[in-house]
């Protein structure tokens, strides 16, 4: 493991994590990576550079959010970090089995997970319970000899395709109000009954998944927290993934100098109303990056509350109007097809992703408006009604 | 036709329905989802000549000296709010809206004669190939030399597929001028490019030393593509009116029919707000795109109808389809659901007249001049 | 009576409007004003100039709402017209004693109405029933020889404090939801336990009115509609206000033209991006003011529906819009309280108006997305309690 | 000090604290209706003195040398949020923010000593008269000869009260300089201005030859008043946050207990999505005025920190005092609510320093030249 604990300063954090970095990656990166990741990974989660917020007993460093932003950053600038599909293991998986987990869950998936030799998705929502997942329906009975019986559908799993575990939700107790039935499970993805459909999104690319489960059948030991409060569990996972993709910390050239650059080659730049929008777009950029650099700093190592969802939005929002002031600023390359201008017509279908991924900006508002600003919630009409009564869409 | 913007005649709401009743057969995003998987549409051919055959699309606003039914911009207007409304595209915009109204305002009875009677049948199908680099159109660099033309156009709507082509180039003189040029001829290379709208295909063309016909005297080209342009602008304005609506119509249905939370979606503020937006932006799109089909063409009220539909109209569109794609929640993001197909028309019919700056700078020349 | 009705052409209706007002208007028009005032609208109302749109059998010309228009811009073109003070009376009372009115109530009060010798306030809102109106608690119980006693609080007023009468909504019943406990009367402002004071607002005008209501004694022919129904008659006038705030049909300079023009003066014309922003105020303008011909074309005699709360909602954006350019092209203007600013001042305090008065752009929004789009209502938890049940504010 | 942004010391917590307690006795918001009403705030001088004496808030800031506590800008970025939370006014802007950082960053240690000591015990207060007719302290025209100014100021904040006043004037060299007036002086006419804001009275003053004394060497006030403008951007930033704080907390609360359809408005997401936006702008707001702070003045991240914040919060403290009126609906509109006190001075921040266009401008010079 490396030298790096809570008591080393920020600016000690960084040189250290470069310098294990340097000294430690394998020569022949980031041209050879196919070749070289598996190992280089293992190395990483043994030094505790993957996930340096976990606890020190659990592989981790135990070091603050600020800490491991600089670390992040450390690995960024070598191409040497985890890839994206790993970020719902890490950043999600991680988190929950550490607050919820029993000695021998997380003697059994920490390290795996640390040194990215199993993979993981998330099976929360599902075709009738998107912003309310709390309605989800897919059914988990217990048998005689203690293991839980499966079934139900699942959608929008990122990944799931080509993961090992899944993060499950899934309904134990039709006879009490929605959220109070539900139980948090493990799940094998590689067990019989599990199958796992990649779905095109509107931008070509099939990165989602729907997860059909039919009478799958996984052990008690598979069950994360007590039966019937999985809910609780998945706020834990939820809250780990608003502030997970709000971006990181740091002041510093991001998506709209991309996009200034871009200006400056096609022209628009000349023209001061559109430049002056890519000026307050970059404005809302660099205060979500100052409130990002804050949010870390007053993190410590708490875990995440109901202020994720702040930058969340933010972050969503800022994707949106980027990918729109690319389409703006070359209309020409997006109705003619132009080479230049396929990333930018990507980016401008994929505009809308992350306000929808992760809980849509509705649900972060209602987030806010309850959690942050102590407002009442909805009238549910059916609030008190055992789950078995509800309309469901 | 009244002068009364507005005032529809019944043969005018003859008109609509009737094509509202047809493109509901015949439907639009099918289509489009099929030349998307494609890469081309294989089947625009045979649906232009039918509804040509049918309900004499193709001839409405041409001169009746041509075969056409003699009609208007109002007429024009209410086929383009009908078809962005059922998502229909294929050669009605690079044939009748931009290459014939260029053919026609070019004052050439010879070329109108020689062309447009096929065109008004549904046999024969056009494309303007004016754009270069940008989608301003912008001074050609294509020269005319001898009777042939010889330069690229890129972002041509209509290619692969049409007949002939209506080409803008500086001849030896300095003038520019209109040409036609047929697409089967020796010298024309066609390159489809991957355009975000499915529904119209678009290409590059090279032209290199192809035989060409002069369209009007020369160098008129400007002033005849200025006609083009405004015709253009309300016409889209009107697609983006048309298109407006189906968000809003096929959102407030999700939002009524989607239940979470125990309740249909749409009886959140969340939701219901944000439709109500869209509401009052695809209502004052129709009244912009309508109003300025009214004017008369080449006045000065309908280049400022034209100017204000296209910019209000532009953003409304986009605005739609985001929020259709926001309130469909996860649904909205997938390949499957239409919402991508309206946010890539909507993304075409803003850019392919170019930014907006063109016309905010004419609206602002105007401004605050006039007295109160 | 002016030779204009139903059948008379739009260009001849504004011919005829036009030549009347010429050969009519007293000589010293608008300067000795205040001494010609009353005769002149003795006359105009004897013309049916002043309510062009009630049935020719009220003192109407009964024409369709775009010749109407074209007469408005006639009146308004030699500053000859009604008063917004008027506005109450002429475009919501009128209306709804016409709709809803017996013989004798439309004899007694819209002669008067017509040709300016009474006017009329809105006695609707209440400080514990604003946006829900249909809460409001102002109660009228009926005496053994029919008549009426009325008290309560009403607020928001216009013009109350000079009112002669008023349309007032009050409760009748307290054992029914609350929309089914409502009735209607015609207020005699003048009577005793009446009283309304001016209330002072953000921009240091006092427009509109608190109207305490003490033991108000009426008789039963001061009754609108039937009794417990007011409601729906409510409704007609509530239909017929969100049409009239949303300005004239016409496009021609305005708003934005005025707006132009000081940005050329104080220099702001000059930073393109300040100038796109006014240009981008100017296409909603034009916008809203074709929207407004084809609604008055589409109107034509009918009443007003829902659709007026679109335009009620484009309208106070537009003019909220306008205020603030104005702040933003003469920063120091305003900070600096320069005499040329105390205008830009006065409007920018006044943003939010026109956004809250009538019913705020929240309640447009509802209406909108209910009766025009027909999304379902709210739930609200007391729906079909008695009004004596339900929480109030 | 903590070089981390956002590592606040037990000191800064306990400054914070301080005031909060301090101005919630003293509310700012009754004392801006007074001085509505009255047309001028007659009790400032002597709260002021309080505030001085009992806090020392004069002096917070100020260099030891001269009696003050030698802190830097994230104190004053604490004064500022916490002045703008409770809608404190009076002369701390005008004396401190503007005048005195000019005093100092002049580096003229005679006219250091000569004022400030006074200014830090609360019995002198200044102002500073850079502007003429934009607030963006433009080139003056008050001409400097013989030890004497002669021109007109206008929208010079913290007049009447001032005693001392920090002048720009250009001298026969063609230099621009600045000095020091006394506002008793003769030759000094201060005329009362209107300004939108009540908590900051504003004056318009003409120097008819009153004697002036140079302040630092000649030719420097443009690079003084680089440092005053970064200075009082970051001030304001921060008052703009806390202000756009007070907004969300006094709607937030209205919110849970104004009851309409039977329950709590703050239920609706109508409401409940706007004030969430209020959060999100605020939280942000609070975000980019504590990072600017933390830079080291002058240098290229205090001025991205400055520009930066002073553009999102400006719009930011606008926004939430028009949403807090629109969600108090006719309550809201009263000359009893505070919802418009908020409102100007909300203004008055986002326009004392002139447009944001200097802003936007100087962004966008540095905005995609950088490599990623």
């Amino acid at each position: 493991m490396i030298d790096i604990d809570p008591s080393t300063s920020l600016a000690e954090v960084a040189a250290r994590a470069r310098a294990w970095i340097e000294e430690n990656l394998p020569s022949g990166w980031p041209v050879d990576r196919a070749r070289l990741e598996a190992d280089w990974y293992v190395l990483l989660g043994d030094s505790g550079l993957a996930t340096p917020t976990w606890p020190r007993e659990h592989g981790g460093l135990g070091v603050a959010a600020d800490a491991a932003a600089l670390i992040a950053d450390e690995l960024a600038r070598h191409d040497a970090g985890r890839p994206m599909t790993d970020f719902p293991g890490v950043a999600l998986g991680g988190p929950t089995i550490i607050a919820w987990g029993t000695d021998e869950q997380k003697e059994r998936f920490l390290r795996p997970l640390a040194t990215a030799r199993e993979r993981w998705c998330q099976l929360f929502s599902e075709p009738g319970a998107g912003s309310d997942l709390a309605s989800l329906s897919t059914r988990a009975v217990q048998q005689e000899d203690g293991s839980w019986r499966i079934s139900g559908q699942k959608v929008w799993s990122s990944f799931a395709h080509i993961s090992d575990f899944g993060l499950l939700m899934a309904r134990t107790n039709q006879d009490v109000p929605k959220h109070r039935g539900i139980t948090y499970f493990l799940l094998d993805m590689r067990l019989p009954g599990v199958d796992a459909r990649p779905l095109k999104q509107l931008n070509g690319a099939a990165e989602f998944n729907e997860v059909f489960l039919d009478d799958v059948v996984v052990p008690d030991s598979a069950r994360l927290g007590p039966v019937d409060e999985g809910w609780r569990v998945g706020i834990t996972t939820l809250m780990a993934e608003r502030s997970g993709l709000s971006g990181r910390p740091g002041v510093g050239p991001a998506l709209t100098d991309a996009l200034a650059r871009r200006a400056r080659e096609v022209g628009a730049w000349d023209d001061a109303a559109q430049r002056d929008r890519l000026v307050e777009a970059h404005v809302a950029e660099k205060v979500l990056q100052m409130t990002t650099i804050r949010a870390f700093v007053e993190l410590g190592t708490r875990e995440p509350g109901a202020e994720g969802s702040i930058r969340k939005i933010a972050h969503s929002d800022l994707e949106e109007r980027v990918a729109r002031l690319g389409a703006e600023i070359d209309p020409f390359g997006l109705v003619a097809g132009t080479a230049d201008a396929a990333e930018a017509t990507h980016e401008f279908l994929s505009a809308k992703i992350l306000s929808i991924a992760g809980g849509t900006s509705e649900i972060q508002r209602n987030i806010i408006g309850e959690r942050v600003l102590g407002l009442p919630r909805e009238t549910d009409p059916h609030v008190d009604k055992p789950f078995r009564e509800r309309p469901r869409g | 036709m009244s002068t009364t913007p507005f005032d529809w005649s019944d043969d005018q709401q003859e008109i609509r329905s009737l094509l509202r009743k047809k493109f509901a057969t015949s439907s639009g995003t099918e289509i489009a989802r099929a030349a998307l998987e494609a890469g081309e549409d294989t089947g625009a051919a045979a649906r232009w000549l039918e509804l040509s055959a049918e309900i004499g699309l193709a001839g409405l606003t041409l001169p009746e000296s041509v075969g056409g039914m003699g009609t208007g911009r109002v007429e024009l207007a209410i086929v383009g709010e009908e078809m962005g409304r059922a998502l229909v595209g294929g050669p009605y915009l690079s044939t009748v809206v931009l290459a014939a109204e260029a053919i026609v305002r070019s004052g050439d009875e010879d070329a109108a004669q020689a062309v447009l009677p096929s065109v008004a049948e549904g046999t024969t199908t056009l494309a303007l190939a004016v754009a270069e680099t940008s989608a301003a159109w912008t001074e050609p660099t294509t020269r005319h030399t001898d009777g042939r033309l010889t330069g690229r156009k890129q972002g041509v709507v209509g290619l692969p597929g049409a007949d002939v082509l209506v080409v803008s180039a500086v001849d030896a003189d300095g003038h520019t001028s209109l040409y036609l040029v047929d697409t089967a001829a020796e010298g024309v290379a066609v390159t489809p490019t991957p355009g975000i709208d499915p529904t119209r295909p678009v290409a590059t063309v090279d032209l290199d030393g192809a035989v060409a016909r002069p369209l009007g005297r020369p160098g008129r080209a400007h002033e005849v593509l200025a006609f083009v342009r405004e015709n253009a602008a309300i016409f889209l304005a009107a697609e983006q009116a048309g298109g407006s609506r189906t968000c809003v119509t096929v959102t407030a249905e999700y939002a009524r029919t989607r239940i979470q939370f125990g309740q249909p979606i749409g009886t959140f503020q969340g939701v219901k707000h944000r439709l109500a937006d869209m509401e009052v932006r695809t209502a004052q799109a129709h009244s912009a795109a309508v109003w300025a089909a009214w004017q008369t063409p080449g006045s000065p009220e309908a280049a400022l109808g034209a100017d204000v539909a296209r910019s209000w109209n532009s953003r409304a569109y986009l605005q739609n389809a985001f929020d259709t794609i926001q309130l469909h929640g996860g649904i909205g993001i997938t390949w499957e659901h239409d919402a991508h197909l309206y946010l890539r028309r909507a993304q075409a019919d803003a850019a392919l007249l170019g930014p907006l700056s063109a016309e905010h700078q004419r609206l602002a020349a105007n401004l605050g001049t006039e007295s109160a």
